[in-house]
């Protein structure tokens, strides 16, 4: 049979009931996490939010070159998983970087100037979007190609197991990219080696116009971890709760030497790939649905109907998450361009460069 | 008959008609089926040929140019998009150590009649990772062909010979250039391999320049032509084979040679290009032969680094003033 | 702990134990499988026996150049896949190309010239053992690189399904070749499109001096499958019969639509890797008691007591193939060595090559 | 104090010794530890540096390689192995897009000390797959250092300067020159890259020999000498970086150039050192220059093919013969 887009309203109504049958799960704090906590994880899915909400009318106002890939939706993921971590563990990106590293305190001042093409930029005007990195802080990188960042945390992974560190690392990657090469060494490699490695699937079920259960005969991620002889869970990717809990186990159990995990956090992009996505190649009616499951609102009514916080306190968050999105704008609008003479800059370590001189 | 069309349409012409033609040419890759690739090059053909023949992949790379050559050896022609050509980095080890060397492993006995086709280019800010072109590097692999046309003409009429032939075709495509217009004939034709066309005639300078630097070239020709610099500039539309007869006869008339590429200067086809120039005929020469390419660094997000780094009209014309100085 | 080899003499019993436990089956032939058919299959056996032991001899003897990968050991595997296989089927192989192009009904003095690198050998000299190919018997040739003949068997189902034929590609490889990546991405995309391709691992336990139960967590490969959604099983490795009856029950699958199969044949490498291997990363010793099972004479073994055969129609079998063999060897040494100028005969097509003249 | 080794061993020696200086320094890949590489180059280093620091590893080339650059970026200094060079394109987008790039693409914030040791080289009849040299693509690809040192003394210093290197090293030994012999010091040293060594001294032509061609570049030259003709052999020892004052001295002296290498000729690192020299010194040319490779043909098996394909002392003496003509 075949089909005229990649999936029909009807069809998604009925991935829509699935989800809601077999992985929403309601929300509720783990034990341990500080009201503080909470507050402070719905104030930087707050951000991602207005940061990412912006960035694509910046990209439409030509302020932001090249291309641009949103978090919107995404943020309990990022954010929960983050929030579980500890100083001094590290993560690996995507593409879709911004999202992971405002859940690893990163900067939105030299975010902003990133990809703005400055040179208060993390990466000096030289990676943009897609390369974006807050190294500093425990964010080895965004990356354009599908897959390539899992290596990196397998390698991250070692560096804890060779000195004896209890850090862990989490590698964050799409479904499209569980079918890279890459994904599976790097699984078995960390999982042979019981790295403590996090493998953090941000299952929203397409990759680009593909729709995973087009990509893969068995569309349960989780299940994949048989084979590698870890536990695969699959959680609420909408809930920043469900995902907080599932990499806290996770990374206990890597910190104590009993090696990967791999989590499915499944949930829906209900909004364009990337900022110029005009999604044709789907009904776009058929995202509409999705938006009760909006992670960013269904935390807030968490607070307010739970208690934990009022209703104006969750709305001061949100004001003020946009009073700092706008302040990294204008920051980075005024900051100065990268002068020519850093072309070279960053090529390679200072040392060869300074002894190669002109001669690159 | 001809009509006016863009590089895109011209291409979309090309696979059309050559999916007609014969059955057993079939099309893979991320988002070319629903999404008619995201330049718009296959739209309407998962349409026509269906789901059996226009293929939209998982993220698996190896296994698509991979599984290219599996059809190829079995009875298809089939054509495996990359969307960016960055990333043949992931099916380096398929392309390189079985695709162009197994006719020749297997003492001629098995046929690879497939194509390889992947935008390269830079510019618009896509930075480090989508904006190499690597046609020095299959180049240097015996058993590959590498097709850089940069002409509706061009990319329809090799685009057919791609596919029509029985030999591996890396086919790129100008990420900048999809909306270039020019005549394209109504009828059937194709483009052999291994002939370089000569876009301008001139007896100063000679330049061969590779893909979109094509333009760059003629622009700089017309601008140095108002100097009183008249600058031959010849395509040659495909780097292996280069048809190095007709770059020899224009550097015979001009004895002065610029080669130019968006690719990184180091170890890129200009210097191939210098060096058979220099072993063909090199009391022809006058001068030093020059290469403005790409400068030897990622390419940067910045809009000013990162046009500092893409060869322009400006260089290309400063390398022969100073030729001419 | 640190070991001083890769398994140790106990750690060695301990896996034929569990082996004997676990995976040992009886000799039975499938229904369906005639007598002469058995004694076909025994013959092939005998062949390869006879064929490699050789090979070894000559490669020392400085007859046959570069590396040889000896298929002693793995013969029911291939023997008893490509037995199950029909005309028109294919094959793909790994750099143990031997077995496979028996099996597949190659002819002994094109495979014998080859290795001698004459101009009638089955690649015109220019392959060797590494790239032993016999494409009109549907045997897509050997490869040097591990993993690197995958995709193409997903190629020749991927023209099976777009061509509506009914013809299966049975994709041997490694155990060690499970972990590369191209190993996933090729049985993920078959699955995924249902492809006529049978995935049939010659687990033999070991990757030259890294033993599979070091190089994956989990050392079942027929639990990956889990993770793609096809069958898994494994099976006796030594036991032509077994692995008959798995690829039948795939190869019937496939031709019917329901996509791949990954079949893991387990035995033991209790030889060398290739024929200059001294194994000095484990203890010869424990090789030995893995004799027991060479599936040669337990294919004879069977033959015989099963009253199939006669002791001497096996033993006649066999004293054939040593004929055939040596009828190889003496025709290859014989054959003309390739003529200078067929230096760059088969780097393109014909038409192309003419067309460039000297220009090369 | 110095002694007499093989390349082998020293190349042995340095690993012990770098891996005894610098706890951060590890090593990985398939059958380097217990069975110590199939060369014997890494023998010893599990025993005595454990498993944690001499990993032998599944056959997963990528995210050997991949790893190599996330432990390098968090406090390791790795050193993959690649069984034969060849094969590094199954890690070629990690090498060619994240490794080479990263510094670059994250502003300079990290740090990528990591070496990947590889064979290249032909011979032996191991045929297409097993045989190939790659410098060329890499030294075309910015951000990546290329090593190919031919020497005893060469290869445990600039080994030692590629495990210090805070910037990724490619490390090429030659299969067919582990067993070369020459003097090693005993004390500690470490050799910068881009510093070539003038092999012997000559007037007439310029020789620049690539990795196991220097020492054919010097039996040719040898021979030369009997029939007058006095050549120059450089070794240039790193292909990226370059040492073209070097090369431009002697040039400059004999005013001929002959470059040689074991890998493919077209677009091969021979096309680049021509481009280079004719660019930056044409007017010292009084003849064209010559490059002596590998034939553009996937490595066959047969003996005597296979003695075509590789350039050997004949070749470069015949070059330098057709040069004095
Ligand atoms: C190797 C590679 N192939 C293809 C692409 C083009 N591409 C960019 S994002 C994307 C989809 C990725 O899907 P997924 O991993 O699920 O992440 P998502 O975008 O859904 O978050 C594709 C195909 C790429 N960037 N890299
Ligand atoms: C990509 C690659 N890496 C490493 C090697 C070296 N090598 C040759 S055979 C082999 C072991 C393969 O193990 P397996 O797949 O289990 O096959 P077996 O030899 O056991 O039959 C290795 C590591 C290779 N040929 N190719
Ligand atoms: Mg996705
Ligand atoms: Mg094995």
């Amino acid at each position: 049979m075949m089909r005229t887009c990649s999936i029909t309203m009807e069809e998604s109504e009925a991935v829509l009931e699935e989800f809601k049958k077999e992985v929403l799960a309601s929300m509720e704090p783990p034990p341990g996490l500080s009201v503080e906590g909470q507050l402070e994880i719905y104030r930087k899915m707050a951000v991602i939010r207005v940061f990412d909400t912006r960035v694509k009318e910046l990209w439409k106002q030509n302020f932001i070159y090249g291309l641009a890939h949103s978090y919107v939706g995404a943020e309990a993921i990022g954010v929960g998983a983050c929030a579980a971590l500890r100083d001094g563990d590290y993560i690996t990106s995507t593409h879709r970087g911004h999202g992971h590293t405002i859940a690893m305190g990163g900067d939105l001042k030299k975010m902003m100037a990133e990809l703005m093409g400055k040179y208060d930029g993390y990466c000096r005007g030289k990676g943009g979007s897609m390369h974006i990195a807050a190294v500093d802080e425990g964010m080895l990188g965004a990356t354009g190609i599908v897959g390539s960042g899992m290596p990196i945390a397998v390698g991250a992974g070692l560096t804890a197991s060779v000195l004896k560190k209890d850090f862990v690392t989490v590698c964050f990657h799409g479904d499209g990219g569980t079918n890279q090469g890459i994904w599976h060494e790097s699984i078995n490699l960390s999982s042979t080696w019981d790295l403590p490695v996090i493998f953090l699937c941000e299952n929203n079920q397409w990759a680009i116009s593909f729709p995973y259960s087009q990509a893969a005969k068995n569309p349960r991620v989780a299940d994949r971890a048989i084979g590698y002889g870890i536990p695969g869970v699959t959680v609420d990717g909408f809930n920043v709760f469900s995902v907080y809990a599932a990499v806290k186990e996770a990374a206990d159990r890597a910190r104590n030497g009993e090696g990967p995990t791999l989590i499915e956090a499944k949930f829906y992009r209900y909004i364009g790939h990337f900022v110029a996505d005009d999604e044709h190649y789907r009904d776009l009616a058929s995202n509409e649905p999705w938006g009760e499951l909006d992670p960013v609102r269904r935390m807030a009514d968490y607070l307010v109907e739970s208690g934990t916080a009022s209703q104006e306190e969750v709305e001061n968050i949100y004001v003020e998450a946009q009073t700092a999105v706008e302040e990294a704008i204008e920051y980075a609008k005024q900051a100065p361009e990268p002068s020519p003479d850093t072309l070279y800059e960053g090529l390679y370590s200072p040392e060869f460069l300074q002894s190669r001189g002109e001669d690159i | 008959m001809s009509r006016v069309m863009t590089i895109k349409q011209a291409l979309n012409e090309a696979l059309f008609e050559e999916m007609r033609r014969d059955e057993t040419v079939i099309l893979m890759g991320c988002d070319v089926a629903i999404r008619g690739n995201p330049f718009g090059v296959t739209k309407g053909l998962y349409e026509e040929f269906g789901p059996d023949r226009v293929r939209d992949t998982p993220i698996s790379e190896a296994a698509i140019i991979g599984a290219c050559l599996g059809a190829a050896a079995t009875g298809l022609r089939p054509i495996g998009e990359i969307l960016f050509s960055d990333w043949i980095t992931i099916g380096m080890d398929q392309l390189v150590n079985q695709i162009a060397k197994i006719r020749y492993m297997f003492g001629g006995r098995i046929e690879v009649p497939m194509v390889i086709r992947a935008p390269v280019g830079a510019g618009g800010g896509q930075a480090a990772q989508h904006s190499q072109s690597f046609e020095s590097w299959f180049s240097h692999v015996p058993g590959l062909q590498v097709v850089l046309p940069i002409t509706p003409y061009d990319v329809k009429g090799l685009l057919k010979t791609a596919i029509r032939s029985n030999d591996p075709v890396l086919f790129f495509e100008h990420k900048r250039g999809y909306e270039i217009q020019g005549e394209v004939p109504e009828e059937d034709y194709a483009i052999p391999f291994g002939e370089a066309v000569v876009r301008r005639e001139g007896s100063d300078v000679t330049i061969v320049a590779v893909s979109i630097m094509v333009h760059r070239a003629l622009a700089a020709a017309e601008e140095l032509s108002q100097m009183g610099i008249e600058c031959e500039v010849i395509d040659p539309r495909t780097v292996y084979p280069i048809d190095y007869d007709t770059v020899i006869e224009s550097v015979a008339k001009t004895h002065r040679l610029v080669v130019t590429h968006e690719s990184n200067r180091r170890s890129g086809i200009g210097a191939e290009i210098v060096s058979q120039v220099t072993e063909r005929a090199f009391e022809e020469l006058d001068e030093r032969p020059v290469i403005v390419a790409g400068l030897n660094v990622p390419m940067p997000y910045n809009r000013t680094l990162e046009s500092m780094v893409i060869p322009n009209e400006e260089r290309v014309r400063d390398a022969v003033l100073e030729l001419m100085d």
